[in-house]
C-alpha cells in the first residue's frame, strides 16, 4: 500500500514536470526567433548573394510560419537536433556533451563545499539562537550572498595566484601541458581515479579548488540560512520537547527528530540554490577560463551564434527540472505525508 | 410549525455542501470525485425572537452551515429563506451588497483573529456601517460607534487601540458590537467563548443574553459545549456528520435525550457532583467521504446498533411536543436511566 | 543530594518554586513560591486560567524549560533528590521513568515523519534494557494497553493518518513506555471532543489506578479536575493560591479566587444568572508584584492584604490557603 | 502607534549593523542623485600617458587602460546600478503582487493560469533566463530591467500568493466580507495592505540581487555597454589586468557592487527583524 502510493506519488511528479518542459521548449523557440540578426545572412556568408541568402533561408526553414517553425524545431529537438554552431563548426549537440561534464563537475564541487560548510554553520546558529557565534555566522552569510561571483573569482586568483602563488593559473580544467584522462564520465576527477592516473587526479583536484569556492560560497548563504531558520522552527516545536520529555539522548533528538525534519525545508530551497548555482556557473567560468557550457554560452552570445545559445538555455533548462524533479522524489521519500 | 401567516424568520430546506476531495489525475482519470458530505440534508428553522443552539463536534459541519446560513459558502443544493425570500441561491460574491446582507450577521469563534490588525477598533465597528449602513466618516458616525461600544460595555477610550492592545474579552466586545452594528434580525454565534477563559466567558454570556433582550434578535448559537449552549437557548439542535440527528427544546434535550449520540454528549459534559458516567460511545466516528446512504451514520459507534441501522437510514421522528430524533431505537431506549 | 523532611510516600515534592521568563520588556515572574507534593496513586489537578502558569510548572519539573526561563528558587524533589542539581544525564534518565508527561495537542506534539512504532522503540531505547524484538513486543504491549483497536496494524502508521484521541492515545503509551512513577497531563483534552475528552481521561484515571502513578492533570477546565482528581491545587498568575480535596474544594471554597471561579464556571444545574464572571484580569507579571497578586481583582481586598508575606497556610486538615483573609466556613453549603 | 515606534527603536538600538546599513543606504541614495557633481574627473575622458596608473593622491583609486579615473567612474555608475535596481524590482513587484494577489484570492483558473506563467519562468536557472531574454532583446539599459523585472516576478508572485492564502483563511476576512466589502475592496484593503510587511523584506533582499545580477549581465558583455561607466562593465575591463597584478582596476568597482549588495541585505535582515520579531528566535 504505502509502496504503491509513493509509486504513484513519484509518477505523478514526473507528470507534472511536462508542462514544465514543453513551457520552456516555447521559451526557449520564442527567444531564439526574436533574436537579432538574420541567421540566414550569418549561415551563407559575407560574400553572398540575396539568391543564396534565401536558398539558405528556405533549407533552414525559416521562410515557413511561425507555428511550422515551430513544429520542425520540436522535430529537430526529438531528434535530438540542437542545429550547428557556427563558431565552433561543430553540432551543437556535440559541444554541449563535451562541455557540459566540465560544469557538472564544477557545480558538483561548488554544491558539496556549500553544503559542508553551510549545514553545521546553520545548525550550530540554531542551536545557540542570538549568541555571539549566531551573529557571527549570520553576518558571514549576508556578507557571502552580497559577494558577485565574478568579483570573489577575481579576488581569489589575485590573492592566490598572482600574490601568494600558491593557486594554480586560471587556465581551465587542467595546466596547458597535462592532457586528460580517458573519457568515461567526462568527469576528470572520477576518470582520473578510475584510471589510476593520480597525476591528473591532483592537477584536476587543483584547478577545480579555486572556482568551486568562488561558486560555492554564493550558495553558502541561501543553505545556512534555511539550515537555521528550519532547525529553529523544528527545535521549538512541540514533538522536539515530547521527545526531550521522554529522556531521548540528545543527539538523537538532534539528529533523528530535529534534523530530519528540518531537512524537508532545507531541501524545497535547493531549487533556488541550483537555480543560483547554475545561473552563477557562467560567470564562473568565463573568470577561470572553464571550458564548460556557460564559457561557450558567453562566447556564442558575443557572436550571435543562435544555435548554441538556444541550445545552452535549454539544457540548462532541462537539467534543473531534473533537479528539481529530483528534489520532490527525495522529499517524498522522507516525508510521508507528501502526496497525500 | 402550521400556521404559515408570517413566515419563519430563517428556514432551511434539504441544505447540502458537497466538497471535492481529491482532484482528477492523469492516473485515476475514471474514478469517480471522492466528495465530503459536510452539510447532508439539513432543514430546520428559526423563529423571531428565538435563540437555538446548534451542537456538535469537530467535523460535524457547523462551520460548514454557518459559512451557508451567513452566505459566505454557496450550497450544493438546497434553499435558504430569510424572511421567506429565498437567499441561498445568490452566488455568495454578490450577497455582499444584498440589502438582506445586514440582517444575518455573525460573531466569531475566535475574537483575535476576526479583527484586521492594522484596524483600530473604531475601524473595525465602522466597516459595516459605511458598507452597508450608507454611514460616512462624520460625528454622526463617531456617535453611533459610541453608542455601540457603550452597549457592548466597550470603554470609548479603546476604541482607539489596535486589537494586539486589547484583551480577548474587549476584542469578543468589539466583534459582537460589529456584528450588531446594523440591528440585524438573526446573529449567528460561532462559538463565541471557546477562545476565551472562563472568567471572561461569562461576562460574554451575560452581555449576548443582555443585548437579546434589548434588541429582539434572534440567536443561532454554535457550539461543542452543550453546557455553555443550554444557558442562553430555548432549542437545540444536535448534529452528528453532516446531519441533523436530534432537535428539541432544551429541556427536553437535556431531560429526555432520544437519540444516543445526544446521550453520549451529555454523559460526557463532566459533572462535578457525580462520578463519570461509563462510555457511550466507542471507536472513531465514520468517514464522512461518500459516506453509505444506507447506513446510520453512528453505526459502528453506537452501542446501541441493530440490522436496521444498516440497512435503512433513520429519518427525524416525532418524540415529543417540537422534539424529532433520528434514530431505529429511539423507542427502546431509556432515556431515564441517564443521570 | 537529599532533601530531608520529606514522607516517603511523596513521590514529588515541590519547595518554594520561583521561574522567571527574561524578555523584551523586562522579567516575567512566571511562578512564585510554589509549593506541592503528590503522593504514589494520587491524582492532584492543577487548575487556572491560562497565563496562570500551569504548563511552565510543568516544563520546570521536567527540566525542559525555554532557554530564556530561569529557575530562581526552590526545589523539586522526586523520590527524595532535588531534580534542579542533579547532573544533567541523571535528570535525563529520570524523564520518561521517574516523571513522564503528555500534552496538548497530540497531533503535533508527535514527529510528524517518524512512524508511530519507531517514535516508542526510540523511547524505549532510551530507557535501555530491551533488545530490538523485545521492543516491538513492548510496544504492542503498550498501544494494547492504551486501547488503541489493532495495534499491530497503527503500529506502522504515520500520527497524520491517525485522529487527535488516537494520538493522545500514542502521546499516553510514549509516557507510560519508561514505566513512569509520576504522570504530567498537561490539557491532555484540549482540541479533543467531548465524546473523545471523556475516553481519554477514563484511561488516564485507570491507568493511573493500576500502576500507582502519581498523577498531575493540569487543566483550565474546573469541572473536569473534580470529576477525576482527588485533590485540587488552584493556581493565580503563579501562585498556588489554595489547596484541598476535591470534595472540599467545591463547597468550602477558602480563597476568592477559587470562589470566584467555581462561580464562573458553567455545570449542568447552573442558571446563566447564576454564572457570575470574574473581574478584572490577570496581573501583568512584569516588574514589582504586591504579595497578593489576586489583590487588584479582589473584592474584599482591604489595604492590610499589603503585608508580606503572605504564605498558603493550613486552615483546616489538608486544607491550605494564601490569603491574609479567607472567606469564612459556610456551614450550610455541604451537599 | 507609539508602541510600534518604540519597537522601532528598540531594533535599531539592539541591531547597530541595520541602522549602519540604513546610513549606508542613505549615502548611497545621495551618491545616485549628486555623483556626476562630486566626481573629480570627467569619468569619459580618456588620457593615454595616465593608463594603468595605481591609486595615488590625484587618483585615489587608479586609472584603467584608457587613462580614465576610476574613481569618477565608480561613483557616477552608482545612478545607473541602483537605477536599473529600482526600476526592475519597482515593476516586478508591481505586477507580481497584482498577479499574486488575484491567483491567491480567487484561485481557479486565474490560479492556474499564473501558476503556469511562474512555473515556466522558475523551470529556468534565472540567470540563464535573463542571458536569453537580453539575447533576444538585444542590449539595452531597459532591457536589463525587463529582464531583471521578468526573473524577479516569481518571487513576489509566490511570496505574496502564499501570504493572501494564509491571510484569506483569518477570521476578519470574512468578516469584511460581512461586512458588505466586495471582492476588489477586501483585495485592495485587507489582503494587500496585510501582506505588505512581509513583502518589504522582501523588496530589499531582492534590491541586493536585482544589482548583482544586472552587473553580472554587464560582466559577460549583455546589458550595459562600454564606455558608459557600470560596476559589472568595470570589473570585466579589470578582470585582465588581475593576473598581471593591476588588480585597482576591478577590485574598487567589485568592493563597491559588493557594498551596495551587502547593504540591501542587511537592511533586508533588519527589516525581517522590524516586521516579525519572531522570525529571529
Amino acid at each position: 500500500m504505502a509502496q504503491q502510493s509513493k509509486l504513484r506519488f513519484i509518477i505523478q511528479r514526473l507528470l507534472a514536470a511536462i508542462p514544465s518542459i514543453i513551457g520552456v521548449v516555447v521559451v526557449t523557440f520564442i527567444l531564439t526567433r526574436a533574436l537579432p540578426g538574420d541567421p540566414a545572412v550569418f549561415f551563407a556568408g559575407p560574400s553572398a548573394t540575396q539568391e543564396a541568402i534565401d536558398q539558405v533561408r528556405a533549407s533552414l526553414g525559416l521562410d515557413q510560419s511561425l507555428p511550422i517553425q515551430f513544429l520542425r524545431y520540436i522535430q529537430d529537438l526529438l531528434k535530438g537536433d540542437f542545429g550547428e554552431s557556427i563558431t565552433t563548426g561543430q553540432t551543437v549537440l556535440y559541444d554541449l556533451t563535451t562541455r557540459l561534464p566540465a560544469s557538472l563537475e564544477l557545480t558538483i564541487a561548488a554544491l558539496i563545499f556549500a553544503l559542508a560548510i553551510a549545514l553545521p554553520l546553520g545548525i550550530v546558529a540554531a542551536l545557540y539562537p542570538n549568541s555571539k557565534w549566531d551573529h557571527l555566522i549570520r553576518f558571514l552569510m549576508t556578507a557571502g550572498v552580497s559577494l558577485p561571483t565574478f568579483f570573489t573569482g577575481l579576488f581569489l586568483l589575485y590573492v592566490f595566484y598572482y600574490r601568494l602563488n600558491i593557486a594554480p593559473a586560471p587556465t581551465g580544467r587542467l595546466d596547458l601541458l597535462t592532457s586528460p584522462p580517458d573519457r568515461i564520465t567526462g568527469l576528470f576527477l572520477i576518470d582520473s581515479l578510475v584510471t589510476g592516473d593520480f597525476e591528473v587526479f591532483i592537477q584536476a583536484f587543483c584547478q577545480l579548488v579555486m572556482p568551486a569556492i568562488t561558486l560555492g560560497i554564493f550558495a553558502l548563504a541561501p543553505v545556512a540560512r534555511v539550515t537555521r531558520a528550519s532547525m529553529l522552527a523544528v527545535l521549538s516545536s512541540d514533538y522536539i520537547r515530547t521527545a526531550r520529555s521522554h529522556g531521548l539522548a540528545p543527539l538523537k533528538i538532534l539528529w533523528s527528530y530535529a534534523f530530519r525534519n528540518a531537512l524537508l525545508s532545507i531541501l524545497t530551497t535547493m531549487g533556488v540554490v541550483f537555480s543560483f548555482l547554475l545561473g552563477s556557473n557562467v560567470l564562473v567560468e568565463k573568470v577561470f577560463a572553464w571550458p564548460g557550457i556557460g564559457s561557450y554560452a558567453v562566447e556564442a552570445l558575443i557572436s550571435s551564434d543562435y544555435a548554441a545559445v538556444q541550445g545552452f538555455v535549454l539544457t540548462m533548462a532541462l537539467l534543473y527540472i531534473v533537479l528539481n524533479l529530483s528534489i520532490d522524489i527525495i522529499y517524498g521519500m522522507i516525508d510521508p505525508r507528501a502526496g497525500q | 410549525m402550521i400556521s404559515l401567516d408570517p413566515p419563519p424568520l430563517l428556514s432551511v430546506d434539504h441544505l447540502r455542501k458537497y466538497f471535492p476531495t481529491a482532484r482528477r489525475s492523469f492516473l485515476n482519470r475514471d474514478a469517480a470525485p471522492r466528495l465530503l458530505h459536510a452539510v447532508d440534508d439539513v432543514s430546520f428553522t428559526l423563529e423571531a425572537g428565538e435563540s437555538v443552539g446548534l451542537v456538535g463536534e469537530s467535523g460535524c459541519g457547523k462551520s460548514t452551515l454557518v459559512r451557508l446560513l451567513t452566505r459566505l459558502l454557496d450550497p450544493t443544493s438546497g434553499e435558504i429563506r430569510f424572511e421567506g425570500r429565498e437567499i441561498g441561491a445568490i452566488a455568495a460574491p454578490k450577497f455582499a451588497r444584498h440589502p438582506l446582507r445586514s440582517q444575518l450577521q455573525l460573531v466569531f469563534q475566535d475574537p483575535h483573529d476576526s479583527l484586521n490588525p492594522r484596524h483600530t477598533a473604531f475601524d473595525s465597528i465602522a466597516a459595516p456601517l459605511k458598507q452597508l449602513g450608507g454611514f460616512q466618516a462624520s460625528p454622526l458616525l463617531t456617535a453611533r460607534i459610541e453608542e455601540l461600544a457603550e452597549l457592548v460595555g466597550l470603554p470609548a477610550a479603546l476604541l482607539s487601540r489596535f486589537p494586539h492592545q486589547l484583551s480577548g474579552g474587549q476584542k469578543a466586545r468589539v466583534g459582537i458590537a460589529r456584528a450588531i452594528a446594523l440591528h440585524p434580525k438573526l446573529l449567528i454565534l460561532d462559538e463565541p467563548t471557546s477562545a476565551l477563559d472562563v472568567s471572561v466567558q461569562a461576562v460574554i454570556l451575560h452581555l449576548l443574553q443582555d443585548l437579546q433582550a434589548r434588541l429582539g434578535m434572534s440567536y443561532l448559537f454554535v457550539s461543542h459545549d452543550l453546557n455553555v449552549v443550554r444557558l442562553l437557548c430555548d432549542r437545540i439542535i444536535v448534529m452528528y456528520l453532516g446531519q441533523i440527528i436530534e432537535m428539541g427544546p432544551t429541556d427536553a434535550i437535556f431531560d429526555n435525550p432520544r437519540h444516543p449520540y445526544t446521550q453520549a454528549l451529555i454523559a460526557a459534559i463532566p459533572d462535578p457532583g457525580t462520578p463519570p458516567q461509563p462510555l457511550q460511545l466507542q471507536g472513531e466516528p465514520r468517514s464522512p467521504i461518500d459516506p453509505d446512504p444506507q447506513v446510520c451514520r453512528l453505526y459502528g459507534r453506537c452501542p446501541h446498533g441493530v440490522e436496521a441501522c444498516t440497512t435503512t437510514t433513520p429519518h427525524l421522528e416525532p418524540m415529543g411536543p417540537d422534539h424529532v430524533a433520528a434514530c431505529h431505537r429511539a423507542d427502546v431506549l431509556n432515556p431515564a436511566q441517564l443521570r | 543530594m537529599t532533601v530531608a523532611s520529606i514522607p516517603k510516600t511523596q513521590l514529588l515534592n515541590i519547595e518554594n518554586l520561583a521561574v522567571e521568563f527574561r524578555t523584551r520588556s523586562g522579567i516575567v515572574k512566571a511562578l512564585d513560591q510554589v509549593s506541592f507534593s503528590v503522593a504514589a496513586g494520587e491524582t492532584v489537578g492543577l487548575v487556572g486560567e491560562s497565563g496562570s502558569g500551569k504548563s511552565v510548572l510543568s516544563l520546570a519539573i521536567l527540566g525542559i524549560l525555554d532557554a530564556a526561563a530561569q529557575i530562581t528558587a526552590g526545589t523539586i524533589a522526586f523520590e527524595g533528590d532535588n531534580l534542579l542539581t542533579m547532573p544533567r544525564s541523571q535528570l535525563r534518565a529520570k524523564r520518561g521513568t521517574g516523571i513522564a508527561m503528555i500534552f496538548q495537542n497530540p497531533r503535533v506534539a508527535l514527529n510528524p515523519i517518524r512512524r508511530i512504532g519507531q517514535q516508542l522503540r526510540d523511547v524505549l531505547i532510551a530507557h535501555g534494557g530491551l533488545t530490538k524484538a523485545q521492543c516491538q513486543t513492548r510496544a504492542l504491549e503498550l498501544l494494547t494497553q492504551v486501547r488503541i483497536p489493532d495495534p499491530h496494524q497503527r503500529i506502522n502508521a504515520y500520527p497524520y493518518e491517525l485522529s487527535g484521541g488516537m494520538c493522545q492515545r500514542v502521546m499516553i503509551a510514549l509516557a507510560l513506555a519508561g514505566r513512569p512513577k509520576v504522570l504530567i497531563a498537561d490539557e491532555p483534552t484540549t482540541g479533543l471532543d467531548v465524546t473523545t475528552q471523556a475516553a481519554v481521561m477514563e484511561l488516564i484515571r485507570d491507568l493511573g489506578r493500576e500502576g500507582q502513578m502519581g498523577t498531575i492533570l493540569i487543566t483550565h477546565d474546573l469541572d473536569l479536575a473534580a470529576q477525576y482528581c482527588d485533590r485540587i491545587l488552584v493556581m493565580h498568575a503563579g501562585h498556588i493560591v489554595e489547596t484541598a480535596p476535591t470534595r472540599l474544594i467545591l463547597t468550602q471554597p477558602r480563597h476568592p479566587y477559587t470562589a470566584k471561579l467555581l462561580a464562573a464556571t458553567p455545570d449542568p444545574h447552573k442558571r446563566l444568572d447564576e454564572l457570575t464572571p470574574i473581574a478584572g484580569h490577570l496581573p501583568d507579571l512584569r516588574g514589582t508584584l504586591p504579595p497578593c497578586r489576586f489583590q487588584s481583582r479582589c473584592d474584599r481586598a482591604i489595604p492590610d492584604c499589603d503585608r508580606a508575606p503572605l504564605k498558603r497556610q493550613a486552615i483546616a486538615p489538608d486544607h491550605t490557603v494564601a490569603c491574609w483573609h479567607p472567606l469564612p466556613l459556610s456551614s450550610g453549603v455541604e451537599s | 502607534m507609539t508602541l510600534s515606534l518604540r519597537h522601532t527603536r528598540y531594533v535599531i538600538g539592539e541591531n547597530a549593523i541595520t541602522f549602519g546599513a540604513f546610513l549606508l543606504f542613505l549615502g548611497f541614495v545621495l551618491l545616485a542623485i549628486f555623483g556626476d557633481a562630486i566626481a573629480p574627473y570627467d569619468p569619459l575622458a580618456s588620457n593615454a600617458s595616465l593608463a594603468l596608473n595605481p591609486p595615488s593622491a590625484q587618483h585615489w583609486f587608479g586609472t584603467d587602460a584608457l587613462g580614465r579615473d576610476i574613481l569618477s567612474r565608480v561613483l557616477v555608475a552608482t545612478r545607473l546600478d541602483l537605477g536599473i535596481a529600482i526600476a526592475a524590482v519597482a515593476a516586478s513587484f508591481v505586477a507580481g503582487s497584482a498577479l499574486g494577489v488575484l491567483a491567491g484570492y480567487w484561485g481557479g483558473w486565474v490560479d492556474a493560469i499564473a501558476g503556469r506563467v511562474i512555473d515556466t519562468i522558475m523551470a529556468f536557472p534565472l540567470f540563464v533566463l535573463a542571458m536569453g531574454i537580453m539575447a533576444a532583446l538585444g542590449n539595452s539599459v531597459e532591457n536589463i530591467i525587463y529582464a531583471t523585472a521578468i526573473i524577479n516576478l516569481p518571487l513576489y508572485a509566490r511570496v505574496i500568493r502564499s501570504e493572501v492564502l494564509v491571510i484569506k483563511t483569518a477570521g476578519y476576512i470574512e468578516a469584511a466580507k460581512l461586512s458588505g466589502n466586495t471582492d476588489v475592496q477586501i483585495m485592495l484593503r485587507y489582503l494587500f495592505p496585510n501582506a505588505l510587511p512581509v513583502m518589504m523584506v522582501h523588496i530589499s533582499l531582492n534590491m541586493g540581487w536585482a544589482i548583482l545580477n544586472a552587473a553580472g549581465l554587464s560582466f559577460i558583455g549583455l546589458g550595459v555597454q562600454p564606455p558608459t561607466p557600470e560596476w559589472g562593465i568595470m570589473v570585466a575591463e579589470g578582470a585582465t589586468y588581475i593576473i598581471s597584478g593591476e588588480w585597482w582596476l576591478a577590485m574598487f568597482p567589485g568592493l563597491m557592487l559588493m557594498i551596495a549588495v551587502l547593504c540591501f541585505n542587511l537592511l533586508g535582515d533588519g527589516l525581517r527583524d522590524l516586521v516579525d520579531p519572531r522570525k529571529r528566535t
